[in-house]
């Protein structure tokens, strides 16, 4: 390990199972926030939706229509920022054998206030998406994080990768809500008004009429199936962009070491 | 053992109890079954094997040009398992070299080639006529020396089957012969039933089994009337008749037919107080034992649509499948296969020279319309034809799923060796996938990887443990340095003149070096190397004793040399020049040291080596520089600079003491520089003309 | 003497003459006197869909196949694309819209078979897949059979199929629900719908079946439908083409289960001959479950496999939220396979007497 | 405001009590597993060849625990990388090529007429694989030799060869690639 960003990488790229405490404060010792590489990170390398596959339940569950995605996004984002936020500030104070419930017990006092905050000012949004709210405490990208990262770094570079986590997680969560929607009903922002007020409900497109909804797009399985394909794409723009590295890059010779002396 | 019964009386019942799966191939067999049993011609040549039978080789007894007699031990066994070979004709040891083996690689092994003389003279039989008495070490000795091996297929050596350690309660006679084709076993029991019985005799006396079971497969009446006619009186001899499916001659599967107990898994028959041999083996066994003879013919099946005259022959160990093919005609379609052995479990042969050893029981040319070769193969589909044919109850489509991917951990716990790499999946797979090959890959791989791993295990101890060595002699060459410095102080503060002199040496010293650090940079390697000489000299006179010193001396000036040559390849090629320059200053380094410390004369002879050492290195450095100037160099030049190098080595030697070891060890130096030089120069030529051919 | 060695090539040399294609094209023989039926019974419709099934199935398998840069050609002629899109065919009603063909078989074959990797490494059975997603997605459509042609007030040419499928209508302009109008101006279902409406109306079993989409075993055309896919079926196990344990047990199951709840409520049961001569049981045990890729490969396991899905397929006819349920059954016991796998994995020789 | 300070009070019990049972259970239930390091220096082939970039196969095990790619090992090749990859959980990768190629296992082979008896090879050897003594010709241990390689650049006279390791017909592979027909007479 050389640089920081080679360390923020192996802790995400290892999910941190494998890590052992030494290494994981070895790598304490050596951080130098880059931010480019938490965006990138939570962005796309790591995605935690699609990467880490983390937070599927409310990610498959509420994705039937983009404006339930989009709230769902934001009250998790809005955890995650605050919550690593807070784990990162009190890391010091945490001994590693309970840091699970304290970490909990963090995430879910936020999750407590978005949750009274959204049946305040969204009803709608708050009827709509159900129990999906108070299980953003469950959501395993929260507490991942919180593990993974937070509890390691420095406060700014922990709220920064919440927020670029959140975002990550958002862009799939709407990609995902967004297509349901046109396959499932042939609309967009339906239910706008319950997000923003009324006069959002003009937000609403109709993009084509069916005779028969195609209902499984809007069903579960829908939401697995529209999820693959994501992945794939990812996938499959991965490994495009990896081939392309392969053509273009010289090929270098790595240093050998040599085992014994001769003298 | 699931009942109360014993084995002998479950036995004794007559039941037969079957197995599960099996297939049911063509027979084909009354192809070859038709005719007594012919002669093979007598061949110009044989090819005999030094190795036969599962296990070790022996030792060659004969040499090149040795006249040989049929039946003369060729070979004498060697520790562990192991049997001789014997000259299956008169005439003389023609060539001992590898040769294309009765193996499915047909990897060459060793093997004695024999001209015949077409006498066919035999040394005299040896029969063992007490055969029945009582103590049978000498009898099992015998059965060895006469080299018998299991003529069923593996070649097991049967001394140690006939001999087993347990207590041996039952003795099975193997002729089921399930695999098509073949009817070697038959036609040997239609007309050597009486011999095959006392064989069998023989074998029931050397076990020590109470009783005999005799398996032959239903489609073989005459020789289960003949063989039940021939043991008539022998109440100690049940044959049992076990109907047709293949594999039922496999011996697992003919112990669960008969006995309905199954070998476990990693164990062998012998657990179960069961012992099996083929029916050619105690045909084999008589002839040896009574006969005198050792194993240098058996029966071999030459068969097949393409044969024109498909029959059975007495053939000799060492034949060409060549020979045998030609005496019984053949008539090849396109892309004609050969297979040695039947055509479930056979393998193609690769050259017709390959010769019929002991395992040998047939040669098959089959028909493409009759024994179809394997198409393309497809995706499985799971059908699970071949779980419903696998007789030892595998789940051949798992293994195959799981040999793709290479999990061996799933392909054991999957069972995949107890697969007995019968075919019948293989056979009936309507995706025509090579599930054996698949198999056989794998096995191979898992023994492999095995192997691996305990050799990464064993490097992994030697590494440490000489990693603990050197830590080890660190410390006790730190010790001693310590201690000398120790003495050294001593003498040192009882000497004061002496300590003047030390100060002085560094006074000088020093006063050199700062000379040179004002030197002009460009020169900087140069003078650096003047330095080291210096301080070689300067030290020497101090703790050298004369010889060294000159040893040291040849050092420095093919140092200074190398230097001046390496100069001159950074000018021409930087890049090149560099690791040189450091690769070789550790050679030369290590002679100072030496130079510098215990004084053996081993020693100065190894300073001498590195010297020379040095110089070829040197030479070597100078040739790389002298590349892009001497594009066109050609031999004369080479010649040249060896001249020089000679000198060169001639100069160094002047100086050095002249042991004749010593010059001796330079020249070959020398002329391995000269090699190496040559070597350049070819690649260097080969650059040059690939350039052009760009151009 | 002259002769070609062979490559290196393993043991065994022979081989049964019988390949993968040989399989699948005897598989769609064998459906001939169910389709027979079917097409007596509800007429052209059958053959369009067939056809558009077919081709869609092959056009799809080209497709991926050269997107994943497989032998197109040699892939195809295994028959098993055919064989995937000929069972939907057979599945869905004859008269539903063509993009209810197109988007099955389109599913089944791109996502169900392709993307799990192709012929041998799907989990589940394409056609019921691609059933199941047609039948959750388009419910209304899929339910939409027409009424035999005996009880059908208006006969179907094979025009009228034609624009039915295409048009939603028939060339003298009749949507489908008019069609679905019996002889007496009611509108008709199949049988099993049927019953399971009225039984959620409170009617006993027996006076649902007075209606005159009934006779005395099940429904009227059902039954000689079931009866030509069980001779297919039993054709097939003679040929060796399927084994028996999937079918038999599966009957076995179903038969069972119906019989023990007949026998204790007569009046909210159908009979279990009823039930093994209605919807697509025998086309189930013969032709769906029986696929080799998808169901359980071990002896003891096909049993399992074969009862688990006769008892599915009870259950969701008599508690279920749709009136058949062989493609969910078959769905279901597909997932069940890999643990069905590994609980009746046979001991191998050498494994018993440890000890 | 009781009712506050009663929540927070039970809160504080409850943590008080849970934090004391996941202490205790953390000394009482520590698992003394095998250390990560040894466990991946188990599936390194050992041939302590550097080609990894860290003098041996400890140091690479031990830079694998703290998160280096585990793509490195050219003589373990493709199998050492699943391996690795199915310990550290994660997807397994093609062979970096900066590090090397997989070849086929090799072993040294000693020119012994060549040899000048220098002993540089012998002590290059990581493993303790060729024997000889000064002056005396050397040779290499079959056996034991790893095919590393290292002793083949401080070989001053360019001596040793690394040829294919030796194979028998016991490991002999039936290998998918079939060799080419040919027309015997």
């Amino acid at each position: 390990m050389t640089t920081t960003s080679t360390s923020v990488d192996h802790n995400v790229d290892n999910q941190d199972s494998v890590l052992e405490p030494e290494s994981v404060e070895q790598s304490t010792d050596i951080v130098v926030t880059n931010w480019k590489e938490i965006s990138w990170q939570g962005l796309w390398k790591n995605n935690p939706a699609l990467v880490q596959l983390l937070g599927l339940c409310p990610l498959l569950a509420v994705t039937n229509t983009f404006i339930n995605a989009l709230g769902l996004a934001l009250a998790t984002m809005l955890v995650l920022i605050v919550s690593n936020l807070t784990i990162s500030l009190v890391q010091q104070w945490v001994t590693k054998e309970i840091r699970i419930p304290v970490f909990i017990m963090i995430i879910a006092s936020f999750v407590t206030m978005i949750e009274l905050l959204m049946n305040a000012y969204t009803y709608g949004l708050y009827l709509s998406l159900g129990i999906f709210i108070p299980l953003i405490v469950t959501n395993c990208a929260i507490i991942g994080r919180a593990e993974a990262f937070a509890s390691k770094n420095p406060p700014k570079a922990a709220a920064f990768d919440g927020l670029m986590m959140g975002l990550g997680f958002a862009v799939i969560l709407l990609l995902l809500g967004g297509s349901r929607e046109i396959l499932g009903q042939g609309t967009l922002f339906d239910g706008a008004q319950l997000l923003f007020g009324d006069w959002a409900t003009a937000l609403r497109i109709e993009i084509f009429q069916f005779d028969q909804q195609f209902l499984l797009a809007i069903l579960p399985p829908g939401a697995f199936i529209g999820m693959g394909f994501i992945i794939a794409g990812k996938n499959y723009l991965d490994h495009k962009h990896e081939q392309k590295q392969k053509a273009q890059g010289e090929k270098h010779k790595a240093q050998r070491a040599r085992v014994t002396t001769v003298n | 053992m699931q009942s109360d019964l014993t084995l002998l009386e479950q036995v004794k019942s007559g039941k037969i109890w079957g197995f599960p799966g099996g297939i049911h191939p063509p027979e084909r067999k009354h192809l070859s079954n038709q005719t007594p049993i012919a002669q093979a011609n007598l061949a110009t040549h044989y090819y005999v094997p030094v190795k036969q039978h599962s296990g070790k080789e022996g030792e060659v007894l004969v040499k090149l040009g040795d006249k040989v007699l049929k039946g003369q031990p060729l070979t004498k066994p060697s520790t562990g398992l192991s049997l001789p070979v014997h000259a299956p004709t008169s005439g003389e040891v023609k060539e001992i070299k590898p040769h294309i083996s009765a193996h499915a690689s047909g990897a060459p092994e060793l093997t004695l080639i024999i001209e015949a003389d077409g006498k066919d003279d035999s040394v005299p039989a040896q029969p063992f006529n007490d055969w029945q008495a009582p103590e049978t070490d000498a009898l099992i000795e015998h059965i060895k020396s006469m080299g018998i091996a299991g003529l069923g297929g593996a070649a097991f050596p049967t001394y140690i089957k006939a001999h087993p350690a347990h207590d041996i309660e039952l003795l099975i006679i193997n002729a089921v012969e399930c695999e098509p084709y073949i009817t070697a076993d038959d036609v040997l029991m239609r007309y050597h039933a009486e011999e095959i019985i006392e064989g069998v005799e023989i074998l029931l006396h050397t076990t020590g089994a109470k009783l005999c079971l005799f398996a032959i497969e239903d489609n073989k009446p005459e020789a289960i009337e003949v063989i039940k006619k021939a043991c008539e009186h022998k109440n100690n001899i049940d044959v049992r008749v076990v109907p047709t499916k293949y594999p039922s001659g496999g011996e697992k599967q003919l112990i669960q037919l008969l006995t309905s107990q199954q070998v476990p898994s990693k164990k062998l028959p012998i657990d179960l107080s069961i012992v099996m041999q083929n029916v050619g083996t105690a045909f084999a066994i008589k002839k040896a034992v009574i006969d005198g003879l050792p194993l240098t013919e058996r029966v071999v099946t030459v068969t097949g649509e393409s044969i024109t005259n498909p029959q059975n022959l007495w053939t000799k160990l060492g034949t060409t499948v060549e020979d045998l093919v030609a005496q019984c005609g053949i008539t090849a379609e396109k892309d004609q296969r050969l297979i040695m052995g039947g055509p479930m479990m056979g393998f193609n042969i690769l050259d017709s020279q390959m010769p019929v050893v002991k395992a040998t029981n047939c040669i098959l040319a089959p028909s493409k319309y009759h024994v179809p070769p394997r198409g393309v193969e497809q995706a499985c589909i799971r059908c699970g034809d071949c779980a419903a044919a696998c007789p030892a109850e595998l789940l051949p489509q798992q293994l195959l799923w799981y040999s793709k991917s290479q999990e061996h951990e799933k392909l054991e716990e999957y069972d995949l060796f107890d697969c007995i790499e019968c075919g019948a999946c293989a056979y009936v797979c309507p995706s025509q996938i090579p599930l054996v090959q698949y198999y056989r890959n794998s096995k191979a791989e898992i023994r492999q990887a095995e192997e691996d791993k305990a050799k990464a295990e064993k490097a992994r101890i030697r590494f440490e443990q000489r990693q603990a060595r050197l830590e080890r002699e660190k410390q006790a060459r730190l010790k001693r340095h310590q201690e000398a410095a120790e003495r050294r102080r001593q003498a040192l503060n009882q000497d004061d003149s002496a300590k003047d002199k030390i100060a002085a040496a560094l006074a000088r010293a020093k006063a050199k070096k700062q000379q040179q650090s004002e030197a002009p940079k460009e020169t900087g390697k140069l003078e650096d190397t003047s330095t080291a000489v210096d301080n070689s000299t300067d030290a020497a006179p101090n703790q050298a004793i004369d010889p060294k010193d000159k040893v040291a001396a040849a050092i420095a000036r093919a140092k200074a040399k190398k230097e001046q040559k390496a100069k001159q390849a950074l000018e021409n090629s930087k890049s090149e020049q560099a690791p040189y320059a450091e690769s070789k200053s550790s050679p030369t380094h290590e002679a100072q040291e030496q130079a510098t410390d215990e004084k053996t004369p081993e020693q100065i002879k190894k300073e001498r080596v590195a010297a020379a050492i040095a110089k070829a290195k040197a030479k070597k450095a100078k040739e790389s520089s002298n590349e892009n100037e001497q594009a066109a160099a050609d031999k004369s030049t080479m010649t040249e600079e060896s001249i020089t190098d000679k000198q060169d080595v001639d100069a160094s030697e002047s100086q050095a003491l002249k042991t004749p070891e010593q010059i001796k060890k330079e020249k070959v130096a020398a002329a391995i520089a000269k090699a190496k030089a040559k070597k350049q120069q070819a690649k260097h030529n080969a650059d040059t003309l690939t350039e052009q051919g760009n151009e | 003497m002259k002769f070609m060695s062979n490559a290196l090539m393993s043991s065994p040399h022979g081989r049964v003459r019988q390949s993968t294609n040989q399989v699948m094209r005897q598989v769609m023989y064998a459906t001939a006197a169910g389709l027979a039926a079917q097409l007596i019974f509800f007429g052209w419709g059958v053959l369009i869909q067939i056809a558009l099934c077919v081709t869609v199935a092959l056009l799809a398998e080209a497709l991926v196949l050269s997107l994943r840069e497989k032998p197109v050609r040699a892939t195809l002629s295994d028959g098993s694309a055919i064989l995937t899109g000929l069972l939907l065919a057979l599945s869905i009603p004859p008269l539903a819209p063509w993009w209810i063909a197109v988007i099955g078989t389109a599913f089944s074959i791109i996502i169900v078979k392709q993307m799990y990797g192709g012929l041998g490494f799907n989990l589940f059975n394409p056609a019921m897949a691609g059933y199941v997603v047609l039948l959750i997605s388009f419910p209304v459509a899929m339910t939409n059979w027409q009424p035999p042609a005996e009880l059908m007030a208006q006969s179907i040419t094979y025009l009228d199929a034609i624009t039915i499928i295409f048009t939603d209508f028939t060339i003298d302009g009749y949507s489908m629900s008019q069609l679905k109008l019996g002889v007496d101006g009611i509108s008709m279902a199949t049988p099993l719908d049927n019953f399971k409406t009225q039984l959620g109306q409170g009617f006993t079993a027996s006076e649902i079946t007075q209606a005159p989409i009934y006779n005395e075993h099940a429904g009227i055309g059902w039954q000689w439908i079931n009866l030509g896919y069980l001779a297919g079926g039993l054709w097939l196990l003679k040929n060796g083409i399927i084994r028996w344990h999937i079918p038999l047990s599966l009957l076995a199951s179903l038969t069972t289960c119906s019989f023990l709840y007949y026998a204790i409520n007569p009046d909210l049961g159908l009979t279990p001959v009823a039930h093994l001569l209605s919807g697509a049981t025998m086309f189930a045990a013969f032709f769906i479950a029986t696929d080799p890729v998808s169901a359980s490969t071990t002896v003891k396991g096909r049993i399992w496999f074969g009862a688990v899905i006769g008892v599915l397929i009870f259950v969701i006819r008599q508690w279920g939220g749709y009136p058949d349920g062989v493609a969910f059954a078959v769905l279901l016991a597909n997932m069940m396979v890999p643990l069905i796998d590994y609980y009746t994995k046979p001991t191998a020789y050498g494994h018993k007497a440890r000890g | 405001m009781s009712i506050i300070f009663y929540s927070l009070l039970a809160l504080a019990v409850l943590a008080l009590i849970f934090g004391a049972v996941l202490g205790f259970a953390s000394i009482k239930y520590k698992v003394e597993s095998d250390p990560l390091v040894d466990q991946i220096d188990a599936l390194l082939p050992q041939t302590q060849c550097g080609q990894c970039g860290y003098p041996g196969c400890k140091p690479y095990a031990e830079a694998i625990a703290n998160g280096d790619e585990i793509n490195k090992c050219p003589p373990g090749g493709e199998a050492t990388i699943k391996n690795l990859a199915d310990l550290m959980g994660v997807e397994p990768k093609s062979l970096d090529e900066a590090h090397g190629e997989e070849d086929v296992k090799k072993v040294a082979y000693i020119r012994e007429d060549e040899c000048i008896g220098c002993t540089k090879c012998i002590q290059a050897c990581p493993v303790d694989a060729i024997l000889g003594a000064s002056k005396l010709m050397h040779t290499v241990i079959v056996d034991e030799c790893t095919g590393c390689d290292l002793c083949v650049d401080p070989c001053p006279v360019d001596c040793i060869d690394m040829v294919p390791a030796p194979s028998n017909n016991k490991y002999w592979k039936w290998d998918q690639v079939l060799i080419p027909t040919k027309t015997i007479n």
